[in-house]
C-alpha cells in the first residue's frame, strides 16, 4: 500500500501520563478501549445468566405449582433485606465513582469501603439462607426432602435457585475482591479526574451484579405470594 | 544469491531470547506463536485419534479396540479438534499474529488479557489432556444429557471443566478483538478500507462474545448436575434433556461460524493477493460475514429436528437455516468472480484456496440437505452428517487455516518454505480428503449411523475407501509440518513482501519489529488496491 | 462383500419414495451450482494464470445487479426446497388415523416391543405389509433413537416422554433397525431387525403359540389397573375421587390451572408417573405417584387399557 | 477525561425510585392479579434495571456504540428465549392422529396386499446378517 507513513504520534509527546500504556496513542483512546471492553464483557455476562434464565422460564411455564411451592419456602424478609442492601451498595458505588471523577480521594475510599461492607453484608445474609436450606434438606440431591406435592419439580426449582443465586454470589465474591484492589489503588492516590478508568470499570461490574439481583429477587422469592396458584 | 554479511535486524523473535520472554510476553505476535504451538500439538493429537478411528472402521467387526475404547477415541477426537483446534486455529493463531499488523496498530487493545487468554486456553487444554490420560471420556463431544450426567462412567467432569475453562479464553479473545478493531485502527483506516479478514474476525469475535457464555453456563449446569446432583436436565425429576440440546447448540451452531468465518476471511485475502485484484463485491463479502454471524444464532435447533422438538418450531428453524445459506453462497460467487480476468499466480496459498473452494462448496451445499426437514429425518445422526461437517470444518476451516499459514508464514518467520512441496501437500490433502469423506455421504444415505464401533458388513466397501483416503490425508497433513520446520533453518530469506501483496502487514519487515511499525502508518486507500500499483511503479 | 453394495437403501415404506425423490431433486439442484462454480474456478484459474507474479488483474470491483442476482435466485430456490422438504416432513411426522400401534422401550442396549395383541419381542419387530404402523416409544435410561433406514424414519427416544414414528411397509423382507443416538458403550450393538410380513402371516404370528401369555396388552393393563387399585378411585361413572377414564383418550381435559390439554399418550404417562403435575379441574391432589411402582411396559399396558375404554359406539364409528 | 459527572441528587433520586419500586414489587406480589403477577413483577424489574443502566452506569450519557452493544445483548438474549420457547410452547399444538387397532381387528385381510401402484415383491432384500 502506498500509504504515507507519517509519524502521527511519536516522540513529540514529551510527558506521558504514568497510566498510559505504550500501544495507545493517548489516555482518551485507552479509556474508550477499556470501557468498551468492559461493556462487551457485560454482554457476555448477560448471555451467561441468560442460559439459566431460559431454563428458569421453561420450567416455570411447565410447573407453575412447584414454582409457587418452592418460592414459598424462601425467606422473603432476608431476600428483601438483601435487595435493599444491594441497591444501596449500587448507590454507594455510584457515589464512589463520582468522588473519583471529582478527585475527592478520601470520599472515594470511604464510599468504596461502604460498598464493600454492604457487599459483605449481602454475602453473610446469603450464607445464613443457604445454611437454613441445608438444615431443612432443601438442597437438591439424594437427601432432598420436600413435604408436599410435586417434590421432584420443587427439586428442579431449588436446583435453579442454587444455580442462579450461587453464580450470583460468586460474582459478588469476585466483586468484593475487585473492590479491595480498587480501594487500595484509591488509597494510594492512583486515580485523578484525568484517569479513574479502573474505578469506573469496577463500578460497571458492580452495577451489573446489582441488576442481576433485581431480577432474581422477584423471580425466586415472589412467585406466588398472593396464592392464586396454590 | 550472494551472501552478504548484514547485521540481523531487530525482530519480535530475536530481540529477546529467554523462555520467560516468551511465556510472559505481551506481544500479540509472540502470543500468536504460542497459540500456534499448542494448536499444532492438539491438531496432531486429534489427528492421531482420527487415524485410529479410521483404522478400526476398516473392518465391520470391532477387532482393534473394545467398544469402550472406540467411544473414547471419537469423543476425544471431537473434543480436541473442536475446542482446541478449530475454534482457536485461525482467530487465535493467525488473527493474533496478523490482525494488529493489518490495521496498523502496535498491539491488541489489551495485551495482558491476550496473554491471559492463552494461559486460560492452555490450562483448559491441560485439564482435557489430563482427563484423557486418566482414562478419557466417552460421551461424544456433544455431552448430551442424561448420558453425560447419569450414564457415563468416564471423566466427564474433568473434560467438562477443561472445556468450560477454555471457553473463557474464547470470550477474552473475542472482547479483545472487538475492542481492538473498534479503537486501534491506524489513522485513515476506515471500516470500508479494512481488509476482509478483519471483517471476518470482527464477526467471529461477535459470535464468541455472544455465544461462548451460553456454553459456559450450560457446561457449568452439566458439571453441577453430575458432580453435585443438581437436577436441571434430569428426566427423573421432570427435567427436559432436550433443553440441554437447545442450550448446547445455541453456542455450538454459531461456533461453526467461529470456525469457518475467519478462514473465509483468509480466503478473501489470499484470493485477492494471488489474483492481483480487488475482491469482487467487497461490501457484499464484508456484510455477508456479519450476516452469517447474526443469522448463525437463529438456526441452532436444526440439530434437533428428530430430538423431540415441536414440528412447527422445526419449520421455523428449517427456514432460517436456508436463509443462512445465502450469505455463504454470496461469498462463494464473489470469490469465483474475483478470479475472472485476474492475473492468477499459482503459489501454495492459492492452491489451498482452490482446495477450500471445492471442499467448502460441497460442505455448504450438503448443508442444504440437512436443513431440508424431510431429508434431515433420514440423514441426521448418520455418516452423511459426519461427512457434511468435516467438509465444512476440515475441508473448509482447516484448508483456510493452511492457506493463511502458508500466506503469512514468511511474515511470521522471515523464511520461505518449499513452494513445490506446498502445492503437493495441498493436492494430497484435497484428494485424500475427498476420498475419506466423499464415501461417507453415500454411507449416510444408506443409513449407517454415526458413532458406531461395529457395523453391518454391507457398509464395508465404502468404509475401506474412506480409511484409505484417511491415510493419504494423514500424509498431506504431516508434510507441511516437515517443510515448515525445515524452512525455519534452511528456508530462503523472505523479504518484507514476498507475495507483492497489498496490506499494512506487508509494509513492515519480515519478521516484524517488536513494535510492528517504526512509525504509525496512515492509510489513504482501500484494501486490495492492486490496480493502482502500476501507476505507483511508473 | 460386494453383494450388498448399493448407492441407495431399499425403499420399503410409502415414505421412502417421497424422501428419495426429494433427495434426488436436491442433488440435481445443488449439483448444478456445484458444477457451475467448479467449472468457473477451474477455467479462470487456467485461463488467467500468470507465471510471473508481476502482472496486475483487471480493475473490476463488483456489480450490484450480479450480487442481487446471485443472492435472490438462490434464495428463491432455497424457499422452493424448503417448501417441498417441509411437505415431506409433515408426511413423516403426521401419522394417519387407524394405525396399528406398537409400544416400544429403549434401554441400554436393546429395544423391547409390545404388540397390542400381547406379543413381546426384543430387538425384533414384526409388522404387516400394507398397513400403517405407529411405534410409540420412550427410553428407560438415556437418549436413544429408533431408526429404520429402509422406511426413512427416525426419532429420538427421550426418557420421560413418548416419541412416535409411523410407516406403512410396502415390501416384505427383513430390514435393519438401528439406535441412532449415541447411548454409551454398546451403542452400535443396539440394533435389530424389522420383519415385514404378509398380513395373514402377521396375524398368525401375532396371535400365535402361547406367546400372548397374560392376554392382550389392554388385558394386561386392566389387570395392572386392578392390582394397583386405580379402580377404587377412577370409577367409570365419574363418582369416584378421580375422574372417570371412560372416553378420556384423545379428549380435551381442563386442568386446575385452567389450561386445556389433549389427553394423549404423553399426558396419560405423565399423569400416572407424576400424578401431581397436571390435575384435572375439580379434583383433589390425592393421587399418589406411581414412579418406581410400575415400569415403562406397565405404563404402556395401562395406557392401552385406558385407550380401550372408549365409549363402545365411538370406536366403531371411527373405525368406519 | 471527559466522563459525565452527575450531581449527587440524581443518584439519590434514582436510589429512591429503586427503593420505591422494590416496595411496589413486593406489594404487587401479595395482590392476586391472576396470571398478571408474573408480567407485572417482570415489568418492574426491567424498569429498575433500566434505571440502573441509564443513570448509575451512565449509559444515558454514553456513546451510541455503547448503547448499541447493550441493545445487542438483550436482542440476542431475546432471540434465545423466544426461539427456544417457540419449541416448548408449540409442542402441545401437535397431536398425533388417533386410533389404534389390534391385528385381530384388521378390517380386511383378503383385499389386495398392495399399497398404491407398487406390486409387492416377495424377495427380501438388504438382509441383515444372521
Amino acid at each position: 500500500m502506498p500509504n504515507g507513513t507519517i509519524a502521527a504520534h511519536d516522540e513529540h509527546h514529551g510527558q506521558h501520563h504514568p497510566a498510559l500504556q505504550h500501544h495507545f496513542q493517548d489516555l482518551e483512546q485507552q479509556h474508550e478501549a477499556s470501557t468498551l471492553g468492559m461493556w462487551l464483557f457485560l454482554v457476555t455476562e448477560v448471555m451467561f445468566f441468560g442460559g439459566l434464565i431460559l431454563a428458569y422460564t421453561l420450567y416455570r411455564v411447565w410447573y407453575p405449582t412447584a414454582w409457587a411451592l418452592g418460592s414459598e419456602e424462601l425467606n422473603i424478609y432476608l431476600g428483601g433485606f438483601n435487595t435493599i442492601v444491594l441497591i444501596g451498595s449500587s448507590l454507594t458505588m455510584a457515589l464512589a465513582v463520582r468522588a473519583g471523577q471529582t478527585g475527592a480521594q478520601r470520599a472515594t475510599v470511604g464510599w468504596l469501603l461502604f460498598t464493600m461492607a454492604l457487599g459483605l453484608t449481602f454475602l453473610v445474609v446469603k450464607f445464613f439462607e443457604y445454611k437454613e436450606k441445608f438444615e431443612r434438606f432443601h438442597v437438591p440431591g439424594a437427601n432432598f426432602r420436600f413435604e408436599g406435592p410435586e417434590s421432584p419439580h420443587v427439586q428442579i426449582f431449588f436446583s435453579l435457585y442454587f444455580a442462579l443465586t450461587g453464580v450470583h454470589a460468586l460474582h459478588m465474591v469476585i466483586g468484593v475482591g475487585l473492590m479491595t484492589v480498587i480501594t487500595l489503588m484509591a488509597y494510594r492516590r492512583r486515580f485523578s479526574p484525568e484517569w479513574y478508568t479502573p474505578l469506573e470499570l469496577a463500578g460497571l461490574y458492580w452495577h451489573f451484579v446489582d441488576i442481576v439481583w433485581i431480577f432474581l429477587f422477584p423471580l425466586l422469592y415472589l412467585v406466588d405470594r398472593s396464592h392464586h396458584i396454590v | 544469491m550472494e551472501t552478504i554479511v548484514v547485521e540481523e535486524p531487530t525482530t519480535y523473535i530475536n530481540h529477546q531470547h529467554t523462555v520467560a520472554s516468551w511465556l510472559l510476553t505481551y506481544d500479540h505476535k509472540r502470543i500468536g506463536i504460542l497459540y500456534l504451538i499448542v494448536v499444532t500439538f492438539a491438531f496432531f493429537l486429534g489427528g492421531l485419534f482420527a487415524t485410529l478411528i479410521r483404522l478400526e472402521l476398516a473392518t465391520p467387526a470391532g477387532d482393534l479396540f473394545s467398544a469402550d475404547v472406540y467411544n473414547r477415541m471419537f469423543t476425544m477426537h471431537g473434543v480436541t479438534m473442536v475446542f482446541f483446534v478449530l475454534v482457536p486455529a485461525v482467530p487465535a493463531v493467525l488473527g493474533n499474529f496478523a490482525m494488529p499488523l493489518m490495521i496498523g496498530a502496535k498491539d491488541v487493545a489489551f495485551p495482558k488479557l491476550n496473554l491471559l487468554s492463552w494461559y486460560v486456553f492452555t490450562i483448559g487444554f491441560i485439564f482435557t489432556v489430563a482427563s484423557m490420560v486418566l482414562g478419557g471420556v466417552d460421551t461424544g463431544w456433544t455431552f448430551y444429557t442424561p448420558y453425560s450426567t447419569q450414564g457415563s462412567e468416564s471423566n466427564v467432569l474433568l473434560t467438562g471443566i477443561g472445556v468450560f475453562i477454555t471457553g473463557f479464553s474464547s470470550i477474552l479473545t473475542g472482547v479483545n478483538f472487538m475492542v481492538t478493531i473498534h479503537r486501534m485502527r491506524a489513522p485513515g483506516m476506515t471500516w470500508f478500507r479494512l481488509p476482509l479478514f478483519i471483517w471476518a474476525l470482527y464477526s467471529t469475535a461477535l459470535v464468541m462474545v455472544l455465544g461462548t457464555p451460553v456454553i459456559a453456563i450450560t457446561l457449568l449446569m452439566l458439571v453441577l448436575e453430575r458432580g453435585l446432583h443438581l437436577g436441571i436436565f434430569d428426566p427423573r425429576l421432570g427435567g427436559d434433556p432436550v433443553l440441554f440440546q437447545h442450550l448446547f447448540w445455541f453456542y455450538s451452531h454459531p461456533a461453526v461460524y467461529i470456525m469457518i468465518l475467519p478462514p473465509m476471511g483468509v480466503i478473501s485475502e489470499v484470493i485477492a493477493c494471488f489474483s492481483r485484484k480487488n475482491v469482487f463485491g467487497y461490501s457484499f463479502v464484508a456484510f455477508s460475514s456479519l450476516a452469517i454471524a447474526v443469522f448463525g444464532f437463529l438456526v441452532w435447533a436444526h440439530h434437533l429436528f428428530v430430538a423431540g422438538i415441536s414440528p412447527y418450531s422445526a419449520l421455523i428453524f428449517s427456514f432460517l437455516s436456508f436463509a443462512v445459506a445465502i450469505p455463504s453462497a454470496v461469498k462463494t460467487f464473489n470469490w469465483t468472480a474475483t478470479l475472472y480476468e485476474g492475473a492468477i499466480w499459482w503459489k501454495t496459498p492459492m492452491f489451498f484456496v482452490f482446495g477450500f473452494l471445492g471442499l467448502f462448496l460441497i460442505g455448504g451445499l450438503t448443508g442444504l440437505f440437512l436443513a431440508s426437514l424431510g431429508l434431515d429425518v433420514h440423514l441426521t445422526d448418520t455418516y452423511f452428517v459426519v461427512a457434511h461437517f468435516h467438509y465444512i470444518m476440515v475441508g473448509g476451516a482447516i484448508m483456510g487455516y493452511f492457506a493463511g499459514l502458508h500466506y503469512w508464514w514468511p511474515k511470521m518467520t522471515g523464511r520461505m518454505y518449499n513452494d513445490t512441496l506446498g502445492k503437493f501437500a495441498a493436492l494430497l490433502i484435497f484428494v485424500g480428503f475427498n476420498l475419506t469423506f466423499g464415501p461417507q455421504f453415500i454411507l449416510g444415505y444408506l443409513g449407517m449411523p454415526r458413532r458406531y464401533h461395529v457395523y453391518p458388513p454391507e457398509f464395508q466397501v465404502l468404509n475401506v475407501l474412506s480409511s484409505a483416503g484417511a491415510s493419504i490425508l494423514a500424509v498431506g497433513y504431516v508434510l507441511p509440518a516437515l517443510y515448515f520446520l525445515y524452512s525455519l533453518k534452511f528456508g530462503a530469506k523472505a523479504g518484507a513482501n514476498p507475495w507483492k501483496a497489498t496490506g499494512l502487514e506487508w509494509t513492515t519487515q519480515s519478521p516484524p519489529l517488536p513494535e510492528n511499525f517504526r512509525t504509525t502508518p496512515v492509510v489513504t486507500e482501500g484494501a486490495y488496491a492492486y490496480s493502482k500499483r502500476e501507476m505507483r511503479v511508473a | 462383500m460386494f453383494s450388498g453394495f448399493s448407492l441407495f437403501p431399499t425403499q420399503a415404506s410409502t415414505l421412502a419414495p417421497e424422501v428419495d425423490n426429494l433427495y434426488l431433486g436436491v442433488i440435481l439442484i445443488t449439483g448444478f451450482f456445484a458444477v457451475v462454480v467448479v467449472v468457473c474456478v477451474t477455467y479462470f484459474a487456467i485461463k488467467y494464470r500468470d507465471r510471473t507474479g508481476e502482472r496486475i488483474g483487471a480493475p473490476i470491483t463488483g456489480s450490484v445487479p450480479l450480487e442481487l442476482g446471485w443472492s435472490l435466485i438462490p434464495f428463491f430456490i432455497a424457499i422452493g426446497i424448503f417448501v417441498w422438504a417441509s411437505i415431506v416432513f409433515f408426511h413423516i411426522v403426521r401419522a394417519p388415523d387407524q394405525t396399528l400401534e406398537i409400544y416400544s422401550t429403549g434401554k441400554r442396549w436393546m429395544w423391547r416391543f409390545q404388540h397390542i395383541d400381547g406379543q413381546r419381542e426384543i430387538n425384533e419387530l414384526h409388522v404387516p405389509v400394507g398397513r400403517p404402523v405407529r411405534v410409540v416409544f420412550t427410553s428407560e435410561d438415556v437418549l436413544h433413537d429408533l431408526f429404520i433406514p429402509a422406511f426413512r424414519v427416525k426419532a429420538d427416544a427421550v426418557p420421560g416422554r413418548y416419541s412416535a414414528i409411523w410407516f406403512e411397509p410396502t415390501r416384505i423382507g427383513e430390514y435393519h433397525l438401528f439406535c441412532a443416538e449415541y447411548c454409551g458403550t454398546r451403542h452400535s450393538g443396539m440394533i435389530g431387525t424389522v420383519y415385514v410380513m404378509a398380513a395373514a402371516d402377521y396375524q398368525a404370528w401375532a396371535s400365535g403359540g402361547g406367546a400372548t401369555e397374560g392376554g392382550t396388552l389392554a388385558q394386561r393393563g386392566e389387570a395392572l389397573f386392578t392390582q394397583l387399585a386405580c379402580v377404587t378411585c377412577h370409577l367409570p361413572d365419574g363418582s369416584g375421587r378421580g375422574p372417570s377414564l371412560l372416553g378420556l383418550y384423545g379428549s380435551q381435559v381442563t386442568l386446575d390451572s385452567g389450561e386445556v390439554v389433549t389427553a394423549d399418550e404423553s399426558y396419560l404417562r405423565e399423569s400416572i408417573l407424576m400424578s401431581q403435575a397436571k390435575t384435572v379441574k375439580g379434583y383433589e391432589h390425592v393421587m399418589p405417584t406411581f414412579q418406581g411402582l410400575v415400569n415403562e411396559e406397565g405404563v404402556a399396558s395401562l395406557i392401552e387399557y385406558i385407550k380401550s375404554l372408549q365409549a363402545a359406539g365411538n370406536r366403531v364409528a371411527s373405525a368406519q | 477525561m471527559a466522563g459525565h459527572i452527575s450531581p449527587k441528587s440524581t443518584y439519590l433520586t434514582i436510589f429512591g425510585a429503586l427503593m420505591a419500586c422494590t416496595i411496589l414489587t413486593v406489594v404487587a406480589a401479595f395482590i392476586n392479579l391472576g396470571n398478571l403477577n408474573f408480567p407485572v413483577a417482570l415489568t418492574i424489574a426491567i424498569f429498575k434495571a433500566t434505571l440502573v443502566v441509564l443513570f448509575f452506569m451512565h449509559i444515558k450519557y454514553g456513546s451510541s456504540l455503547t448503547k448499541l452493544i447493550v441493545g445487542t445483548a438483550f436482542f440476542f438474549l431475546g432471540i434465545m428465549l423466544t426461539l427456544t420457547l417457540s419449541d416448548y410452547l408449540s409442542r402441545g399444538w401437535f397431536t398425533a392422529a388417533r386410533g389404534s387397532t389390534s391385528a385381530a381387528s384388521i378390517p380386511s385381510i383378503t383385499g389386495p396386499l398392495t399399497t398404491g401402484a407398487r406390486p409387492l415383491e416377495q424377495t427380501p432384500q438388504n438382509n441383515p446378517p444372521k
